[in-house]
């Protein structure tokens, strides 16, 4: 974008009616909250939590403790455990459900059994099954991104113009052929949209996950932003607990946006339009 | 031109699904579910009960679950004839109702002006897409602490996942109506609030249905864990306590229940889509003519 | 025989196919579904597509044209009846047999020049030659400009030559054509009926050109088959005889086209009548344009 | 069934309504800060009661125009009047949309969730003037007039796309409006279906005598329907060519093959086609 009007962008009228909002949300939230210490009489709701300069104060000390950001790394790397072995086994299997007609009628209708149980409600089996609680929470946030990837990427394949298909083997390409330089390729914008999707997921899956195996009286390790956010509740310091929340809104967001900017790059000619 | 579709527009509905249930009888596709099914089952049962692998022996068996979930007086107090495991579904369905209608009843309207007005948009869509990927579960604490009692927050977490869903989709689903719809209605004399009533909302309806599919989904997602956190009844709770009570077949009778209901009322929101929306249903019907 | 003339820069590349190869079509028939449900779009249709001929078929929309499409290239079977080509059965799709289908079918995520480099590549035969032959079809659509570009990037006209070039590099013996320029604007349509001829008229391959437009067809066709409403059969062969290569003007203004278009509406329409029983909204939609017309 | 010219002399006598004068026109469209020039100058008159065709190739701006007379979107400079009242000019640049100018859309826009007859109803029931009973009577009667008795209850998904198209015309006319913006209606359907729409147009044309702005790309849909053509250079879009089609009304589809048609064509033809070679050449997108 020229210099010009990434500067118009910036100081734009929708722009500023943004920050507006914003500005007044966090000024109702400011005095909401410091209304009782001013005015003595507890609003509902919003008199209960601390105000955001509070959650400010306490986000500044934060930022100087490891353990705060011990607790980024390790939802980071439950996460992307999760997530990556939902790509490496969800992206194949609804590719070979999609091409293979026996293979589908064989598994989508468990699939599709299986699918309406919540994630979370795997949480207990899954600390039975799984030795450690590491792994307990990465299968479920596993569970939670592989049913969305598997969706999008069987809806993107079947979808697919057949006429491309007969165009491919009229001209005498190999099934291998077909799949590796048709199939994939048409199917490649559903599987970024489906991983975007289910990245989203993940995080608030590990986020539950957390609190549920950490809070959960299992004790253990715990660690993460679900259980430091748990933990802050637990040990009375409500600030942190916003602090968490908001942290976890920009590792969800963040981790989002990496995966459709690199969905962006595999996908070159969605760009041309 | 697709002879499938020419041939199923000229078929009367209860003809053309008979035909479609003989068609589907023929084929090989119900015996392939089955066996689907006995592959799943076939499995739980050796690994747990037959092989006793490593890590799924102390997992509660097939048998185990069945003779539970169907016994009169089940080992550990919930089956399909005690009078608990209908009151965990009954709180559970009346956490979802209130949550759901609550954020169709907000999240709908709210998304049509977001997508109908651009000024309106600039104000408030910053705002949501601030708070949107806050994990729900991160309020689980806020809502504690906002809201007394054990029902209230559950149900807050629960409306909170579906109310974001529903405004989204409400507000995608505006702004793909075809502009010409809009402009039509103008050129016809219908002012800017004829135009939001007559093409606008019925407009976006579609949109609005699959939308609140999603957000039914994502309701039932937020209820389990809210209820295992928080909650003091709920099938989230029955699941929470089955594990902490050791009580086994019990969280699998859960997980079952849960995955049934979550079918049934999705189901139930697409049927009122398709009733809502008749005109859709016919054109479908009639495949791309 | 006309003798191909040589641009002396341009190696002189093959592509006229060796043999010239004939398609015959015997009592073929096609029915979709079953028991009382069945739906028969083709019947007893037999007629042959002539070698070094451009073949044209017209017949109202909606009346199974597509369908006979399927059955040629090898997508599908026919119910009854056989479909050779040079004697032996078409068994399934393949090199010889390349359809242009109404929408393009160019692969959106490859470059123009990996979309006619498809084939020879998908065969294993991306050598010296293929890539040769692939730079010699670019200049040739008049597309080098465009070389590197998505199909998303080049206009309707542009795209159907972009496909024309993918089927010629695999020199298939026959090229089938389901009423490819269709979507386009009238000045692009006119401007590729004389490119498309003028392509047909240098190497003489045996094209079989499917439309509803009688102007197409009259100007593109050595032979007219005539198609039936549903259930479809091949009504009528006409042998259109005006020398090439043709004008445009002068498809309105020569008297024998006139008499070829003058046929033809009235062949169409009777079909038309005939079937509107039948009820497709297809036909009822033909039928209600020829009654207002014909009274 | 010859169409019989409505000879009812009252509406004649009654000024005619509908005259369009288009003066110096300019439209540049800002997309991300690269100014793009779609309408250059444009000047064109229509006299109330015309049918004026806009030829040109496709992308060449014929479209902004017609949105700009809609009130669709504004202009960069000079004015448009409609029987000398000021649509948009200086001071206004973007007209007030209303259903004195009613736009047919290319690919059609009934509103698929109401009935056909929901559908013809909905201008005047939103204006208010007239009573329901008076309203739905009119429109019963104007559906069958054109042709379309029985397909009133049922939903536009239903029914073929030459019949929807009908029933639009019809929804516009309802609201009596003083021109009919069409633009390229008939591009989806096949040629075949496409000769018995522009009857069915001209029908309607005859029985109420309303300015129609029609844009195409096909010379032989122009000249057979226009009693005017206005043909249009390539981007941006300046009138070229003027041809006057001196072909009597009423017409039917005898008038295709007779010579003076075809005179018109050859005459049209050369400058329509230069546009088109330089359209095509520089990779102008569809339009």
């Amino acid at each position: 974008m020229s210099k010009t009007n990434l500067k118009d962008k910036i100081f734009s009228r929708s722009f500023l009616r943004g920050i507006i909002t914003i500005v007044i949300f966090l000024l109702i939230w400011e005095v909401g909250a410091r209304f009782e210490g001013w005015f003595g009489y507890r609003l509902p709701w919003v008199g209960l939590i601390p105000p955001p300069t509070a959650v400010f104060v306490t986000w500044g000390g934060l930022i100087g403790d490891p353990g705060y950001w011990q607790s980024w790394y390790l939802s980071f790397g439950r996460v992307l455990g999760g997530f990556i072995a939902a790509m490496i086994i969800g992206i194949p299997f609804g590719l070979f459900m999609a091409v293979n007609r026996t293979f589908h009628n064989l598994s989508f209708p468990t699939f599709e059994i299986l699918r309406p149980i919540p994630p979370l409600a795997w949480v207990p089996a899954s600390i039975i099954f799984w030795p450690t609680q590491e792994l307990s929470i990465a299968f479920v946030t596993f569970l939670g991104a592989f049913y969305t990837i598997v969706i999008n990427v069987l809806g993107g394949a079947k979808s697919i113009n057949k006429q491309y298909l007969q165009a491919a083997q009229s001209m005498g390409a190999s099934q291998w052929d077909v799949f590796r330089r048709v199939v994939f390729p048409a199917t490649l914008p559903s599987i970024v949209v489906g991983s975007a999707v289910g990245m989203g997921i993940t995080w608030e899956v590990v986020v539950a996950a957390e609190m549920i195996s950490g809070g959960g009286g299992s004790g253990g390790a715990g660690g993460g932003l679900g259980f430091f956010i748990w933990n802050s509740y637990v040990g009375g310091s409500y600030e942190q607990i916003i602090v968490g929340m908001i942290s976890i809104g920009i590792a969800g967001y963040f981790s989002s946006e990496m995966l459709r900017n690199l969905g962006g790059l595999l996908t070159p000619w969605l760009k041309t339009r | 031109m697709n002879t499938e579709s020419l041939q199923a527009s000229e078929m009367t509905g209860m003809a053309l699904t008979m035909y479609r249930i003989s068609t589907w009888i023929k084929s090989p596709k119900p015996y392939l579910m089955f066996m689907g099914f006995g592959l799943m089952l076939g499995l739980w049962y050796f690994t747990v009960e037959v092989w006793k692998l490593p890590r799924f022996e102390d997992m509660p068996g097939l048998t185990e679950v069945v003779t539970e979930y169907f016994s009169a007086d089940p080992m550990y107090g919930t089956s399909i004839y005690t009078p608990e495991y209908y009151m965990h579904i009954g709180i559970s369905l009346r956490r979802i109702a209130y949550a759901f209608f609550l954020a169709t009843a907000l999240g709908v309207p709210l998304g049509l002006f977001l997508g109908w007005s651009k000024k309106f948009r600039e104000f408030i869509f910053p705002l949501f897409e601030l708070l949107r990927p806050i994990p729900v579960l991160a309020w689980v604490p806020l809502a504690i602490i906002m809201f007394s009692g054990s029902e209230t927050p559950v149900i807050f977490l629960t409306f909170l996942a579906s109310f974001f869903a529903t405004t989204l989709n409400t507000m995608l689903g505006v702004e793909s109506i075809d502009e010409s719809y809009s402009r039509a209605a103008r050129c016809l004399g219908a002012n800017g609030w004829q135009t939001f009533r007559h093409v606008i909302v019925p407009g976006a309806m579609p949109y609005v249905f699959t939308g609140l599919q999603i957000s039914i989904g994502v309701a039932w997602f937020s209820l389990v864990a809210g209820e295992m956190v928080s909650g003091q009844y709920g099938l989230g709770y029955l699941i929470n306590t089955g594990y902490i009570m050791i009580t086994y077949p019990t969280i699998v009778i859960g997980m079952i229940t849960l995955g049934v209901t979550g079918y049934v009322t999705s189901a139930l929101v697409r049927m009122a889509g398709d009733f809502m929306m008749q005109w859709r249903v016919r054109e479908l019907a009639l495949g791309d003519n | 025989m006309n003798t191909m003339n040589q641009e002396a820069a341009k190696p002189k590349v093959e592509l006229r196919s060796q043999n010239s190869s004939e398609i015959v079509v015997k009592n073929v028939s096609k029915v979709y579904g079953g028991g009382p449900f069945a739906k028969e779009v083709i019947k007893d249709c037999s007629f042959t597509i002539e070698s070094n001929k451009l073949t044209v078929m017209i017949g109202p929309s909606g009346c199974g044209k597509s369908t006979l499409i399927q059955l040629i290239a090898g997508f599908e079977t026919p119910t009854s009846g056989e479909i050779t080509m040079n004697g032996s059965p078409i068994t399934g799709p393949g090199k010889d047999r390349l359809v242009l289908f109404q929408e393009s079918a160019l692969f959106p995520w490859m470059t123009t020049y990996d979309n006619i480099m498809y084939g020879p590549r998908a065969r294993g035969e991306a050598g010296k030659e293929a890539t040769e032959q692939a730079d010699f079809l670019l200049a040739k659509v008049g597309l080098e400009a465009f070389r590197d570009k998505y199909p998303p990037q080049l206009s309707g006209g542009m795209q159907r030559r972009a496909e024309l070039a993918r089927a010629m590099i695999n020199k298939p013996e026959i090229m089938i054509l389901d009423e490819p320029f269709r979507g386009l604007d009238n000045m692009s349509k006119e401007l590729m009926w004389k490119y498309y001829a003028s392509l047909y008229e240098e190497d003489r391959n045996t094209n079989f050109f499917i439309t509803t437009d009688i102007d197409e067809a009259i100007f593109l066709a050595d032979r007219l088959i005539i198609m039936t409403n549903l259930p479809t059969q091949a009504r009528h062969v006409i042998e259109i005889d005006i020398p090439r290569p043709r004008l445009i003007g002068d498809i309105s203004a020569n008297q024998r086209a006139n008499d070829i278009k003058k046929e033809v509406m009235t062949l169409l329409h009777e079909e038309a009548m005939k079937s509107f029983s039948g009820g497709s909204k297809a036909a009822a939609d033909f039928l209600d344009a020829y009654s207002k017309r014909a009274e | 069934m010859s169409t019989v010219m409505n000879t009812d002399t009252s509406s004649q006598k009654s000024a005619i309504k509908g005259a369009i004068r288009i003066e110096d026109v300019v439209k540049v469209y800002d997309p991300d800060g690269a100014a793009v020039m779609a309408v250059d100058h444009c000047s064109i008159d229509i006299p109330g009661g015309e049918i004026c065709m806009i030829v040109g190739p496709s992308g060449c701006g014929k479209t902004t125009l017609l949105n700009a007379i809609a009130g669709f979107h504004g202009i960069t400079s000079g004015e448009i009047y409609l029987d000398d009242e000021l649509l948009c000019g200086p001071g206004k640049m973007q007209a007030e949309p209303g259903s004195d100018r009613i736009v047919v859309f290319q690919n059609g826009a009934l509103f698929p969730w109401k009935s056909n007859l929901e559908n013809v109803v909905f201008g005047p029931m939103m204006e208010g003037k007239l009573s329901k009973k008076e309203i739905y009577d009119k429109a019963l009667s104007m559906m069958a007039d054109a042709g379309l008795s029985g397909t009133e209850n049922s939903f536009p998904g239903e029914v073929s796309s030459g019949l929807r198209r009908r029933v639009e015309i019809v929804r516009a006319l309802m609201n009596d409006p003083k021109v009919l913006l069409f633009d390229e209606p008939y591009r989806a359907l096949d040629s075949l279906t496409k000769s018995v729409m522009h009857e069915a147009l001209l029908d309607i044309y005859y029985k109420n005598k309303v300015t129609i702005f029609f844009i195409t790309h096909d010379l032989e849909e122009a000249i057979f329907l226009g009693h005017r053509l206005i043909i249009m250079s390539s981007r941006p879009c300046k009138p070229k060519k003027v041809v006057e089609v001196d072909i009597p009304h009423p017409r039917d589809y005898s008038v295709l093959t007779s010579p003076r048609f075809r005179e018109l064509m050859e005459e049209a033809k050369g400058v329509v086609h230069e546009e088109a070679k330089k359209a095509f050449e520089a990779g102008e997108k569809e339009g």
